[in-house]
């Protein structure tokens, strides 16, 4: 089983992320489970949003307090919440940032990733630089990383869940690949 | 075809395979995707029903009454203060014999406002005639509408299915979407033998004397006894022709547990979690999931629950001044039924507060620490 | 007698309300449904809430009028009438007038909010509210359509209802529906006139009926026409017509208004009324009779 | 319409009755003549045959025979609208036998 | 000073000897009278109250609610239909720990419309969080708002006063009507410690997490569990006061009995009736009137009905899909109990129809005559 | 900087709502109880029913605000203010100002009985009501205040709302209750007056007050203020009083009205319109700005 | 124990008369019971009501099925209706009336008694002859023939009860017992 | 006006929370500085101390300290309201670092 938690801000459609990773992963024949934090999300506020993999049924209903991953999706979270609140001694963490791995605090104890998805957000047109649209380039950088499923299904899953300029967020997530 | 969906649209797949005809639906926390998917599905035709957009939950349900009575498959969903709001027409659609099928999302009831999860919206409606049936997973949300609507109709009384606030409503999990075609002939057209039209004029509901009432109430407590046969044997037919099999209870581990827990909604999975950690530990653990509520599953819950060596019930809900709902319930089910366990009672949950398979271990270190209950309620979780 | 002349019907012969059925003596309610139907005719679904009507109509098995009825809960006529003609329509029938029929009590106040709705909606539906001016099936308690100065069992003498009346088709024309009218079982050709017109409309549409109640009133049954003549004579209860909310038209032009008083003295709920209190009454009705004319 | 006078519906097992609350009768089997204390009779020789008794009864309890205005006492509650509104007063209103 | 009053008006001296501050009221058959007394005695200065002339129950409610949150002592009476429209209201004064006193008059909930007896309308509620008293006779009907008000604003939780429609709404009775000043001596004036006011100002109800709504309804079920001794101390000390003494439960000649009925509402009073019939043909029978149904008085029926030998619970309601829900809660209560007796479960009188002291005869008949309960609910009296 | 200069401050100083809440970024109706606090004053008890400001005020144990409130039950913003004022009364307070503060979905749909029935026995409230012109806390679903084609989550794009918004304030003034007001948020000193006018007065008074929401109009959070003025100066939200549902000020005059298209097009929600929907909505405002220049 | 039915119309007082007396006899300490028929009263039709009297506590509530006599308020009931349904053999009728008891078809089987109450009615101004108040006239002649309170316990409940007009309804009563 | 900056309650168990579901606390533990990407900064030089700054921030974040607007950041969640409606421009939203 493996547990991951996203963090964005209301608005920035971490639940999207999540949701998009979660059909993914269920591409390839995996039992997964998606869901956004149980409270009130408004524009600008943090929120959080998690998903549960298994190669078997997942009965496990309740939430989850001990990710084995972290991906954050706005960097100015890291500075304003504890976003490794939780997080498994030596779990991964992926951060969309243009900052290296190491200027976090919080590398020793965790594998942290970087990639700049709001410069590729940007770069696709997904929004603009006041108000990136994120949420599918990064990912990409999280199937690079974690490799739970294939990019093909990524972008399988993208262009199924995305009524706005779907190919563009695909070719967001395949940049991100690449280069996380 | 399968799809990663939230509990939520599984609903509303659920009444668009059954080509419910009218929805008139009011928005509220955490049911609003169930609506919103609908509305889109008949903006877009991909649904052929009117989209009533009333202006609150009690014209909901009034209006499904109606149009049901008019002869047409209706639905609607709600959750906590809404269906609180519908008291009286829950009572309306069952008295009048009109099945209509609501998706009800289990949310606290205010004050405090609360839009997490817990039974008591739902289960403080148990008296008002309607099936009731408690989902633990999205496939399960989807199935159930469409029996609903085929034991509903084919007994002419309403039913509810429900489901966890974001435990379920929020939660994506990867559904199989029947096939419209298949769920066609599953679920013929609704074509009561009574129905409101000037082909046929009659008056529904006048005054009714005390020469009358209670013959048909009677009756409609004899269809709701045929109840428990026809959902086990439509659950039958939907899995020769779908391959999933739902019926009153779902049982894990039941036959040769020691203990068994009594659970429902999505704490009637984790419960699973929590049998096979206790079996790992060598605790012959089992898990009587409740599905259907109303009509109580009297036979079944005897026979299972009569064979175990203890039972433990586990309520997100309570009924003030009294216990849990499934606690009272399960230990009226089992008076006078020889050799029956000890059943211990306990409250979890309420308002949200999670459910995780600690919670279980933490009732079976309870229950097999004592002979029998010494406690009214046992409380778990609660800060005290 | 003459046995050669023919008798004169003003009225559609076709009968849908049987005898039999549970009103008292005299009441007003009753003839209104039966204008109304005999307007409509038998392709026509009633909703009726709570209400005198849903005695009237007599108890299970029975029923005393000859089109389909649903009753429905007091508070909702107008959301049930929008569910009837909804399920109508999706199984095929598009043809039938779908009614909501529902007293003062059932409009005014619990009811409104339904109401609203589905004008806000114009759903297709009209709406008949029959107003007797309190709650009359419960034993004569105030509603909002109470007018000023009655007794009821909810304003007693001493404290007598001390509110104007709420002015229901002012409200109705605010959301801007299609047609609304007032009607009188005193003038049952106007009535069914304007229900034929309005059954030829689509949306909603929305009759508010003068209907005396003599138990309630504390009136002689023989005298329910008269009452109601009077009121749409003295400008208590004028009749008219109001188009998309906006075009005013008066069907009884009143030359000069009959005094209120004689309506007034007529009725027991008044009874412990002085000079005063009626007089303020007739500036009351005078206002409104001159903001209805300057609306036209 | 209905049948004229319909007989009282007895129902001696639910197995009668229809599954949901409907009516299945008419309401002409309860003869409110019984309520009357006073009853109307009409001078058909001062009758102007203008219909305005049959227009006002709320029962209806007067019905058009031949082309003149019958009372049906099975019905009449003796309101004495239409003695009230007969513009040729020609009903009267008299007293039951006590 | 005794007088002959039905059993509305009783309500309405009740509320006024209990010196009801606020009473927003909508009438509805057969509690009308109850409204028309009060809004004369306001209206006549014999009450300092306010009466509000609201649009429905479900206002009457709300402000009964919020009147209380300010610190007045509030009333309303209502039954059936107009109960259901207030059940998220009902919800909202428990949960908001708000001592309303509601007067119900059981009624069978449409359709078909009945504006006859039974207590569906009132125990369908039983899930809400309010305490329900019973009642058989109109003394009983004003001393049981003078002590509701008494026991609800001790704890905090809102309770009704519940009497049969006609049976007792509109039967009068002759009943004792106490003296204002021994009811204020008995009744202090209502001074909650916390309500709603610029001069302490707080925020009631807001959103409340799963971190802390679990704990605060923790509390309302504890405070709930407080009732049963104090609404005992509270009848022993009105007793002292005023001669009569009303607690959990009625016994008649419970002690030595081989058959118990165990009944409520005026039925309640009726088996006595039959009680007596059968001792004089040699049977030991004796009756058990219910009058406390939230809290449930578990130890009291336990202990009382250990000791029969069979017990035959007469319900005049039914939960759908589940027993008479008297039936349910018995036998929930003694489940486990040593040497508890064959619990036999009745339904009769829905929608009004009599029960007579024959009908108690024929449930006695029938009990007797087996050695335990063979179907889940014996029928008295329906026209099968 | 000069200085010396003295800041001009143009509301009352007072501040009773505290930073820290839960308002989106840019939210209109936190500004707008931002003002209404500074009218009113701390002596106010709030009615507050579901809505975004249910959850604006913080979770228990906390609240934003330093004047009480009653969270009440969707529906009863009004009964629930009633009786506020009734035990208020009875306890001795007769004082205190209680108001009920609502979204438009709490009173123009699910509210409104309530209100009525309190504005037909004239109870002594303030009503409040917010108007983002949605079901916003629930995620944007349509209410009967959603404007002609406007998306929603229930108005999808394919099929964007195409019944008017419903006219809450002629519904009230049919009422006739002694107050009504429309505010702004971008007239916050227009706003504060007229609120204190409001507070003086007995009786049944409401206030509809525009309120944009960013989150709910697709539209940018620094824009709130600029679209609320824009709907002001082009007379979409006209700013006005009704004295006893008949006297009717203008507050503020309009000589030229700006087109409404400017308006339009900073939001999302609006974004599918065309040219001629956008004329049509422009007309439709011309005709209700002639109609409120005429009843005045 | 004795139980009485009354016969009336809707409007005309039935349940009051009833209530009235229920009324009077309790003033001598005796128990009782008085209830109207259990269903909707509409002006003009028949209506019920009962009373149940007893010397101790009345524990029974079910209903009147065959009451020990019959007052009938109304003389057109006696044709419109069967006044006499289960009424106990011997039983005593009293009917406001002008006509002899002996007129009436059932004197055989029970004991029939007639008070013109109307016309006492009349002569108190209690109503007028089309729709005279007979209510507590008929009282007075019930008390007279069944002998259930004292007259001036009669006369003090109808102060008590009556509003309008007390003491000429007083007289009537009054009138009655002395005519009946 | 409640206490400025108010620390969050946590309640160890029931016994220490309120009967009622009442607030006891003030809202400003919440530093709502967190959910700001962009920040308003004051030019004062260019100030007119006109207030409008003040009187349209939602939060309300801008105080008036010695008779000049200052943003408290800890509770600004820079919406760009101020920004837009400063008659004299001198506000700018700039980023947040990353
Ligand atoms: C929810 C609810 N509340 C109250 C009632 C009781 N009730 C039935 S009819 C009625 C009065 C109806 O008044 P109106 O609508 O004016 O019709 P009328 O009886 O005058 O014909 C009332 C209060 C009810 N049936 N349902
Ligand atoms: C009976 C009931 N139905 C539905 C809801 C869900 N609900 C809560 S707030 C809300 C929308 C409120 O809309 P509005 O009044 O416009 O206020 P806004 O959220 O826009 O501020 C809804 C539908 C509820 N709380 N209670
Ligand atoms: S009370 Fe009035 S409205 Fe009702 S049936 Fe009698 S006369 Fe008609
Ligand atoms: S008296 Fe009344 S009921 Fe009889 S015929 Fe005349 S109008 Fe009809
Ligand atoms: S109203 Fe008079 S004149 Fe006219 S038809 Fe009837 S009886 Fe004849
Ligand atoms: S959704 Fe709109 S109204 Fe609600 S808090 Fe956000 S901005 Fe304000
Ligand atoms: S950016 Fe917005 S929240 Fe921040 S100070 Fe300016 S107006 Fe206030
Ligand atoms: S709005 Fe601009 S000019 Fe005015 S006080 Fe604020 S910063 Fe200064
Ligand atoms: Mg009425
Ligand atoms: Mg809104």
């Amino acid at each position: 089983m493996v547990e991951i938690r996203f963090h964005g801000r209301g608005g920035q459609g971490t639940v999207v992320a999540s949701k998009v990773l979660a059909d993914a992963i269920a591409k390839e024949g995996n039992w997964v489970q998606a869901y956004p934090e149980f409270g009130v999300e408004r524009r600008g506020s943090p929120v959080v949003a998690f998903i549960r993999i298994d190669d078997k049924r997942i009965y496990d209903k309740s939430r989850i307090y001990a990710p084995d991953h972290v991906v954050v999706l706005d960097p100015t979270l890291v500075e304003a919440i504890d976003i490794t609140e939780g997080l498994k001694e030596g779990g991964t963490i992926i951060i969309n940032t243009d900052r290296k791995p190491d200027e976090f605090p919080f590398r020793g104890r965790f594998d942290v990733r970087t990639v700049h998805a709001t410069e590729i957000a940007v770069k696709h047109k997904l929004g603009n630089l006041a108000a990136p649209i994120v949420n599918t380039a990064i990912t990409g950088a999280v199937v690079k990383v974690l490799g739970l499923t294939k990019l093909e299904s990524l972008a399988q899953a993208i262009r199924e869940a995305i009524a706005i300029k779907p190919e563009d967020n695909v070719k967001a997530a395949q940049e991100a690949y690449e280069r996380a | 075809m399968k799809k990663v969906i939230m509990g939520n649209h599984a609903l509303s797949y659920g009444a668009m395979l059954s080509r419910a005809q009218v929805i008139p639906a009011y928005p509220i926390t955490p049911q609003t995707q169930v609506v919103e998917l609908l509305s889109e599905m008949c903006a877009s035709k991909t649904l052929d029903a009117k989209f009533i957009k009333v202006e609150s939950e009690h014209s909901a349900m009034a209006s499904c009454i109606s149009a049901s009575a008019a002869g047409a498959r209706t639905f609607t969903a709600t959750s906590a203060q809404g269906l609180a709001l519908m008291h009286e027409m829950l009572h309306w659609a069952s008295g009048g014999r009109h099945p209509v099928v609501l998706g009800n999302i289990n949310r606290a009831m205010a004050p405090g406002w609360s839009i997490w999860t817990d039974q008591n919206d739902s289960l403080s409606e148990r008296d008002t005639g309607w099936m009731q049936f408690y989902c633990s997973s999205n496939q399960e949300v989807l199935d159930s509408v469409i029996q609903a609507y085929k034991v509903g109709e084919a007994l002419m009384i309403p039913a509810m299915v429900i489901l966890d606030a974001f435990a379920l409503s929020h939660t994506y999990e990867v559904v199989e979407i029947p096939e419209q075609d298949k769920v066609d002939a599953f679920l013929p057209p609704f074509k009561p033998e009574i129905r409101l039209t000037p082909d046929d004029p009659h008056a529904f509901g006048g005054l009714t004397g005390p020469e009358h009432y209670f013959e048909l109430r009677y009756k409609l407590q004899k269809d709701m006894e045929k109840a428990p046969a026809l959902i086990e044997g439509t659950g039958l037919e939907f899995e020769r022709l779908f391959g999933r099999r739902l019926g009153l209870v779902d049982e894990y581990k039941c036959g040769d547990a020691d203990l068994l827990f009594v659970s429902s909604g999505t704490a009637g999975y984790t419960a699973n979690v929590a049998v096979d950690l206790l079996r790992d530990e060598g605790i012959k653990a089992g898990n009587l999931r409740m599905r259907v509520v109303r009509p109580f599953p009297f036979e079944t819950v005897r026979r299972i629950l009569g064979k175990a060596k203890k039972a433990a019930v586990v309520d997100r809900n309570i009924s003030y001044g009294h216990h849990g709902i499934f606690y009272q319930e399960v230990k009226s089910a089992l008076y006078g039924v020889k050799k029956a366990p000890p059943v211990f009672g306990y409250i979890t949950g309420l308002g949200g507060r999670d459910i995780t398979p600690d919670t279980f271990k933490e009732i079976a270190a309870h229950a097999l620490a004592k002979d029998g209950p010494d406690e009214e309620i046992v409380w778990i979780g609660v800060k005290r | 007698m003459k046995k050669d002349k023919k008798m004169t019907l003003t009225l559609p012969a076709e009968e849908l309300m049987s005898p039999g059925h549970l009103a008292c003596q005299g009441c007003g309610a009753t003839l209104a449904m039966r204008y109304m139907l005999k307007a409509l005719g038998q392709r026509t679904v009633l909703c009726i809430p709570a209400c005198c009507w849903a005695v009237i109509d007599g108890p299970y098995p029975y029923s005393c009028l000859d089109a389909p009825i649903y009753h429905c809960a007091f508070e909702t006529a107008a959301s049930t009438a929008t569910g009837v003609k909804a399920g109508l329509e999706m199984t095929g029938d598009t043809e039938t007038t779908v009614v909501a029929w529902a007293g003062d009590g059932g409009t005014f106040d619990i009811g409104i909010q339904a109401l609203s709705g589905a004008a806000e909606r114009n759903d297709d539906i009209i709406y008949v509210c029959y107003d007797n001016e309190a709650y009359m099936n419960t034993g004569i308690q105030r509603s909002s359509a109470t007018p000023y100065g009655a007794w009821t069992t909810t304003t007693p003498v001493k404290h007598f209802k001390d509110r104007p009346k709420k002015d229901i088709v002012a409200i109705m024309a605010a959301h801007r529906i299609p047609y609304i009218a007032t009607a009188s079982v005193s003038h049952p050709e106007d009535f069914v006139k304007k229900m034929k017109k309005a059954k030829a409309i689509k949306g909603t549409r929305f009759f508010h009926v003068f209907a005396p109640c003599p138990t309630g009133w504390k009136s002689r049954p023989d005298d329910s026409v008269k009452l109601a003549r009077l009121a749409v004579q003295n400008a208590y209860f004028p009749l008219f017509e109001i188009e998309d909310g906006e075009k005013v038209t008066i069907n009884l032009k009143l030359k000069e208004k009959k005094p209120v008083a004689d309506y007034i003295r007529l009725q027991g709920r008044f009874r412990h009324l002085s000079e005063a209190h009626i007089a303020a009454i007739q500036d009351e009705v005078d206002a409104r009779w001159a903001r209805l004319l300057k609306s036209c | 319409m209905k049948e004229k006078k319909a007989k009282r519906i007895v129902y001696r097992s639910e197995r009668e009755m229809p599954l949901m609350v409907i009516s299945v009768g008419s309401q002409t089997h309860n003869l409110t003549g019984a309520w009357r204390n006073i009853r109307p009779e009409i001078d058909l020789e001062k009758c102007l045959k203008c219909g305005i008794c049959w227009k006002f009864c709320p029962e209806p309890a007067i019905e058009i025979v031949d082309e003149r205005p019958v009372v049906d006492y099975d019905y009449c509650k003796g309101c004495g609208i239409c003695a009230e509104e007969c513009p040729a007063k020609c009903i009267v209103m008299a007293e039951e036998r006590k």
